[in-house]
């Protein structure tokens, strides 16, 4: 992912190993979302992408120089806890 | 730096998308197709981070993973717990479907090939960033939507005006939350007014940077739909005619700001250039007001108490046991 | 190949891919979810289309274009599962 | 200077989020993958936060950076703490 | 003067905020918007008549950066069909939904529905086109679901979730546009397109959207179950005007935009479904045990003739015969729509007075209600064809450019296709004059019998002998003979 023009190219090169390797770790996690067994496992791992999705939103604010993304993960942060608490008051919850 | 290597992410990326959208289109379970589209959100969020869209993944990461997700598992809570039930169609009507996605595959994956491989100017695209200094904000997506596409926008207003309303018109409410445990209240008690000061910020910085009304509309809801977790019946939301003002603020503010320019003899929606700043932040104000008050209602599902003069007043219910 | 390219035709396949299980899926919130994720491919190709390297700006046109839709979908959505329970509430009588 | 730290700093914390995620993969059950999961996020994601806040070099967006992590760290522990209450009532029920 | 383009859109909408928030004038408020939005139509044709194409251009901004607005004699036509069904189904609402509990729910989304018709009419602009497709297809859904039984609700779900897959086929298209041409400004459109990969490609997905929306054969699968079930004014409002909406885009985009990307063998594409669904939809009908779904799948088959226009008019190279088919495919659509509105609004009235609409039980019928009864002749005359309906003359002249073209083909299918329909009227009217108690004591129902009357007589009469001023109207257009 190319970035501006005040980062040196070892810079650009080491974020694109680490963007690698952080979507890297979340494909391992989305293996969890589909195998489950249980519904709170595919929680689990909903919970490591929304930190995953946090952290490749910092990583590209600096290769891409778009300080924007941070707002964005600021509300994907906030939107996970909201999910997080949908995602557990079900069923049997009931008045 | 256009080697292969620089392209590896956006290639695990990618695959990760369809990956994740072909396992939530064919998952029978529905419980685990709803977890996988909150993931599949959440990525597309991340995509249009990588496209350059940050206010698309604004919107995203509020509306998409979010407030759908909301919305999807609130559904899944009126399912029968069995889940799925799957009816698998014939086999002849199966293989005409499956007939028809390859036929548009082909040509589709083509003609984009062709089109798209060499990237061609867009005059259009020059138009909108050279007028913008006319348009009274700085953040091209915000002149777009706000001012020379003000129309679709009323427009798209009217659509979120019109299904809540279906909604509201098809039934009533579901039934809410009992009283939350204090590991929910804790975290409704600082998440919410976070979510506000959220909204409040987008709503001011979407004049000049990634954001504007629709992102803090979401994100306005959000607490809403926090609320209504934590066990508060009327989430957050107006009662009456306030909330029927509210739902009908953002296009009645529109059409206002519109006809009054017109009056004036400016022409519908033809802001003039000093004002239209202004004019741009009142009607996203009132957006925002009236998005939030929608999704927030369309996450109760249905009519609530009190919606129209002599509907039972929700203020004398009984607390539930 | 352009990252326009790989996106626009990521799009296409998204789209495919929720056309042709809307078509047949039978339960309704699986053709929801469906409809949901087709659109997100047509947001896709939009977004793609509008992409331009680092240096020059991106076309804001088919961005503010994917917002309108965006919401649209969320509302459509909304009224989708609104009528589902209504029918759902009468079966069960 | 700043840049090589910052880079350093990225890494190790990709190395928490990694560890994080083998760990969902395959630690036994779901109270164990839940204490590695968030553990390594947080961890992993504070480094990241501070890695990017210097390369970043403003103030105001390190405040902004910190705030990301502060909420990702109430975040995820409120929402585990649910999640692990929301499995314990499931198996109480049948 | 072009500002007057604005008042079609924006009168109903604000009248549904007000009516939201005052709904204890609903129906007031209703009526007085649409007598209000029916005059602003008149203006429209008036000044289009008078000076030709109005364009406005939203905001100031040219068209292409902005939104323009556009009226020409197809879409002026289309407005004042829309205005005046629209007041006729106001008035008879007004006593159809008095004091039921769907009452608030109908007046505002029925405003917001007039709203999505005629934005999508004048709108210039592709993806505003789409905006329009959405707004009207939730409306509709909603209204043909306030009958709130199992039946409609079940039709209204299968509705939503085709016409949704509908705009998304369509949205795909209009990305399409936007990737081969860059613009999205339909006059813009219509100067620039050539026959290219990437305008096939666009067009037959947003063809495949509208031909959903617009129920032709084989997609025409949700239509009978969501009309037929339907409270009758919100059917009469789904026949006449909501598939016309789609149906009017397939015209512009065959006929004006992609004028020479369409070539005389696409045509059969649509002449094929076209003339399967005139007798498909008739027999149909034929068979039908209910009224409503008889009027239902004469819908299907009134569809049908609707797409053989067109797959006629796309054989002809553009000119003088080429304008008299769309003139003859607009009386054809217009006297379609007044016809089947009215025959609806007649269906309403009879299944209120007896309780149901099986066919069968319809004995005694003609001698309650014989004010409903002629309606109900009256509509079924236009649909027909018979003569002096605008129908007669429209389908007169598909036959006579069928035949002078060549193309013979679509001799027997129009030839069966009307004998069916003959068939299915005479069928009803004969169960109607027939002896028997099934229809209840008569009670004041005036005013739902003069509106639809009105819309018969406007149908039968009024286009039969006053077409004349169509010919002249329809072929100004906004977009046709822009192409390189």
């Amino acid at each position: 992912m190319n970035g501006g023009d005040h980062l040196s190219i070892l810079t650009n090169g080491v974020l694109t190993v680490t963007l690698l390797l952080l979507v890297l770790s979340l494909w391992l996690g989305l293996v969890r979302v589909l195998k489950g067994p249980s519904l709170e496992d595919r929680l689990l791992s909903v919970l490591l992408l929304g930190s995953g999705g946090v952290g490749l939103l910092l990583l590209l604010s600096v290769s891409m120089q778009l300080t924007a993304l941070i707002d964005v993960a600021l509300v994907l942060a906030l939107l996970a806890a909201v999910t997080a608490a949908a995602l557990t008051r079900r069923g049997s919850d009931h008045g | 730096m256009n080697g292969v290597f620089t392209w590896l992410p956006d290639l695990l990326l990618v695959t990760m998308l369809i990956g994740l959208g072909w396992a939530t289109v064919s998952s029978t379970d529905l419980k685990r197709a709803v977890a996988l589209f909150i993931a599949f959100g959440l990525l597309l969020s991340v995509a249009w981070a990588r496209l350059r869209a940050p206010d698309l993944a604004l919107a995203e990461a509020a509306l998409g993973a979010g407030l759908s997700g909301a919305l999807l598992l609130a559904a899944l809570r009126d399912e029968p717990s069995a889940g799925d039930i799957r009816k698998d169609l014939p086999f002849w009507q199966r293989s005409l479907v499956d007939l028809l996605t390859v036929a548009l595959a082909l040509p589709l994956a083509w003609v984009l090939w062709s089109v798209l491989s060499e990237p061609a100017p867009s005059p259009l695209a020059e138009r909108a960033l050279s007028a913008l200094d006319r348009s009274g904000v700085s953040n091209p997506v915000t002149a777009v939507l706000l001012n020379y596409r003000a129309y679709d926008t009323l427009l798209e207003l009217v659509v979120v005006l019109a299904a809540v309303l279906g909604v509201v018109s098809l039934g009533r409410e579901r039934p809410g939350y009992r009283q939350a445990g204090p590991v929910l209240s804790s975290l409704v008690r600082w998440l919410v007014p976070l979510l506000i000061l959220a909204a409040g910020y987008l709503l001011w910085v979407g004049a000049h940077a990634p954001g504007g009304a629709f992102q803090a509309g979401a994100t306005l809801a959000a607490a809403s739909v926090m609320l209504r977790l934590s066990g508060a019946d009327r989430a957050g939301l107006p009662v009456g005619l306030a909330l029927r003002a509210s739902l009908s603020a953002g296009v009645g503010l529109f059409l206002l700001v519109g006809l009054g320019l017109m009056g004036a003899g400016q022409g519908f929606l033809h802001y003039p250039p000093a004002w239209s700043g202004g004019l741009i932040l009142l009607i996203e104000s009132a957006a925002t007001l009236a998005i939030a008050a929608a999704l927030g209602l369309a996450y109760l599902g249905g009519r609530p108490a009190g919606w129209e003069a002599g509907d039972p007043d929700p203020s004398h219910k009984e607390r539930r046991p | 190949m352009s990252l326009t390219l790989l996106y626009a035709l990521t799009g296409a396949a998204l789209f495919l891919l929720g056309l042709r299980a809307t078509l047949l899926r039978t339960e309704l919130l699986a053709r929801v979810v469906a409809l949901n994720v087709s659109g997100a491919g047509v947001f896709l190709m939009l977004v793609a289309i509008a992409y331009r390297e680092a240096g020059q700006p991106v076309d804001p046109i088919p961005q503010a274009l994917v917002l309108t839709g965006l919401v649209v979908a969320v509302s459509a959505t909304a009224l989708a599962l609104a009528l589902h329970r209504q029918l759902r509430e009468r079966s069960d009588d | 200077m700043a840049e090589p730290l910052a880079l350093l700093l990225i890494f190790i914390g990709l190395g928490f989020y990694l560890a994080g995620a083998v760990g969902l993969l395959r630690f036994p059950d779901l109270h164990t993958r839940l204490h590695a999961l968030t553990k390594a996020d947080n961890l992993g994601l504070g480094l990241l936060v501070l890695g990017v806040a210097l390369l970043h070099g403003s103030l105001l967006i390190a405040l902004k950076l910190l705030l990301v992590w502060l909420l990702v760290l109430a975040g995820s522990a409120a929402s585990a703490h649910l999640i692990a209450q929301h499995a314990l009532r499931r198996s109480d029920e049948p | 003067m072009t500002e007057l383009l604005v008042w079609p859109i924006v009168t109903p909408l604000v009248a549904a905020l007000l009516v939201l928030l005052w709904p204890s004038r609903a129906a007031s408020l209703g009526i007085a918007a649409a007598v209000l939005t029916l005059l602003s139509t008149f203006a429209v044709v008036w000044e289009v008549s008078r000076d030709g194409v109005l364009e406005l251009a939203l905001g100031g901004w040219s068209p292409g950066l902005g939104i323009a607005l556009r009226a020409d004699g197809l879409s002026a036509v289309l407005l004042v069909m829309s205005g005046l069904v629209s007041l006729a189904v106001a008035i008879y609402a007004s006593v159809y939904f008095a004091g039921s509990a769907q009452r608030a729910g109908f007046w505002t989304l029925w405003l917001l529905l007039l709203t999505a018709l005629h934005a999508l009419f004048l709108s210039g602009d592709l993806f505003n086109v789409y905006v329009t497709l959405e707004l009207m297809g939730l409306a509709a859904v909603v209204m043909a679901a306030l009958g709130g039984g199992r039946e409609a609700l079940q039709a209204a779900l299968r509705y939503l979730i085709l016409g949704l897959l509908g705009s998304l086929a369509f949205l795909a298209g209009v990305a399409m546009v936007y990737a081969g041409f860059g613009t999205l400004d339909m006059a813009a459109l219509a100067g620039v397109v050539t026959p290219v990969p990437v305008a096939w490609v666009a067009l037959t997905l947003m063809t495949g959207g509208l031909l959903i929306k617009a129920a032709l054969f084989p997609l025409h699968i949700w239509l009978p179950a969501a009309h037929a079930n339907a409270p009758a004014p919100v059917s009469a409002m789904l026949s006449a005007l909501v598939v016309k909406a789609a149906l009017y885009l397939v015209v512009r985009l065959w006929l004006e935009l992609f004028d020479g990307v369409v070539t005389p063998a696409a045509a059969w594409v649509i002449g094929v479904p076209a003339g399967i669904a005139v007798i498909w939809g008739s027999w149909a009908a034929l068979r039908a045990a209910r009224l409503k779904l008889l009027a239902a799948y004469s819908t299907l088959a009134q569809l049908g003739y609707l797409f053989l226009f067109i797959a006629l008019a796309a054989t002809l190279p553009a000119g003088e015969s080429r304008a008299t088919v769309m003139t003859a495919l607009v009386l054809m659509a217009i006297s379609h729509g007044f016809a089947k509105s009215a025959f609806f609004l007649g269906a309403g009235v009879v299944m209120q007075q007896a309780g149901h609409d099986r066919i069968a039980d319809l004995g005694g019928t003609a001698r309650a209600l014989p004010l409903t009864t002629f309606t109900l002749a009256l509509a079924g005359v236009a649909l027909v064809g018979l003569p002096p309906s605008g129908g007669f003359i429209a389908k007169w002249q598909l036959l006579t450019t069928a035949i002078t073209s060549g193309q013979w083909i679509w001799l027997p299918v129009v030839g069966l296709g009307t004998l069916l329909a003959a068939a299915y009227l005479f069928r009803l009217l004969g169960h109607a004059f027939a002896p028997g108690e099934g229809v209840g004591p008569r009670l004041a129902v005036v005013r739902e019998e003069i509106p639809a009357l009105v819309l018969a007589l406007t149908a039968t009469l009024l286009l039969g002998l006053g077409a004349a001023g169509l010919w002249e109207l329809v072929p100004l257009s906004a977009y046709a003979g822009r192409g390189v």
